[in-house]
């Protein structure tokens, strides 16, 4: 399991070549990559907060349920901070397994649980000037599919 | 003493990040009723706590929790991750 | 949409890093790899034979359902055949969308449909000779998800 | 005339992988029996058609499908790819 936060790029080319790089005994990756989306064409940039010592603990737990839950080989976080511009990659999971439903649920899980559980706050800077992004109902009541 | 933390919105009306509180609140909800009292700005932080979630020492917990044994408490709104 | 069918080896971290690069009206990428898997290290090599043509259409027919189905900016599918090696990379798909769910849903249902409708046929070939790997039951079923 | 094509067991056990066939079959269920009654081999490949599936001209069918108007006919087991 690997788990970053920081607030530099990082190389999704060749994170996920490297993922599970030759690894014989997993038959499926899955990787999802959150980018800054600009809806309307007015996003100068967003702002990412966290709470540094808690977002490394929070993401390590999510992580370490998922493989409890899944037959992982491997999960990999990397979720950025700071300021990012549209088009910027914010985050990324992978997760590699025996099975592909294996690994297509982990990292669902695992998007479900960072959005709202791993302590990050999104600010979005336009020209009309800055606002805190609002949690969605949906994100949280996606959380429920996974409570057994 | 506490370390008391704010976030996000939390963090920009209440005007700081981080302070050290003397406290003698037995649990969260205490906590929330001294620090409002204070003044204006952290009475708007804190005017509607279904708004926030509370860390105590880096868990996510919730209002009704004891602070005995707690050492840092975190306020901030609902997460935006992922 | 991109629909590839080679005997070649491909790019993982080229293809992934290049596929929604940029883009700021995504927000959502999701990848699918394909590793060729030796379950109990007896697998010296896979053969995988299609039948050409029809593949290329398959696939694309697949696409296009997928895009009809959600809000996607873009498909990628990439699949090979001839032989290879445990731990070689036998496929992957890509799909971008505005909102996560979207491209999670169309990447499981894109391999949903490449396992049971894409005219591939796999043999297996280890120390105790050839075979043809089997279509699972569970493969068949897990299209009935998408039957509305 | 019509090509008719075999892919993987279905081509192991026919012993090729393409050929060209005359036949006044009116559906493919009536080209698997004329196949079938050709020798052993064929008979063999078509012994269970629950196995096998079916594509005309390059989409998938069935069985009972009409022949008319098709020129390719291709049999071969249930697909594995992914």
């Amino acid at each position: 399991m690997r788990v970053v936060v920081q607030s530099e790029p990082f190389d999704l080319g060749a994170l996920t070549a490297g993922f599970a790089a030759g690894r014989s005994d997993m038959g499926a990756v899955v990787s999802f990559t959150g980018i800054v989306r600009d809806t309307d064409g007015r996003l100068d940039r967003m702002e990412i907060e966290h709470y540094p010592g808690m977002t490394e603990r929070a993401i390590a737990t999510i992580a370490e349920e998922a493989q409890a839950r899944w037959s992982l080989g491997d999960v990999l976080v990397i979720h950025r901070h700071g300021t990012l511009r549209p088009g910027e990659l914010i985050m990324m999971v992978a997760t590699c397994s025996p099975h592909r439903g294996d690994a297509f649920a982990a990292a669902e899980f695992l998007m479900d649980y960072l959005k709202s559980r791993a302590p990050f706050w999104k600010k979005e800077l336009t020209a009309d000037g800055a606002a805190w992004v609002a949690a969605k109902p949906e994100d949280e009541d996606a959380l429920s599919r996974w409570t057994r | 003493m506490l370390d008391v933390l704010y976030f996000a919105w939390v963090r920009e009306r209440i005007g700081l990040p981080k302070e050290r509180v003397e406290t003698g609140a037995a649990t969260v909800a205490e906590l929330v009723a001294e620090l409002s009292a204070r003044d204006a700005r952290y009475a708007a932080a804190f005017a509607d706590i279904s708004a926030l979630r509370v860390a105590l020492d880096q868990e996510l917990s919730d209002f009704d929790a004891p602070l005995a044994g707690v050492r840092e408490v975190a306020f901030f709104p609902p997460m935006t991750g992922g």
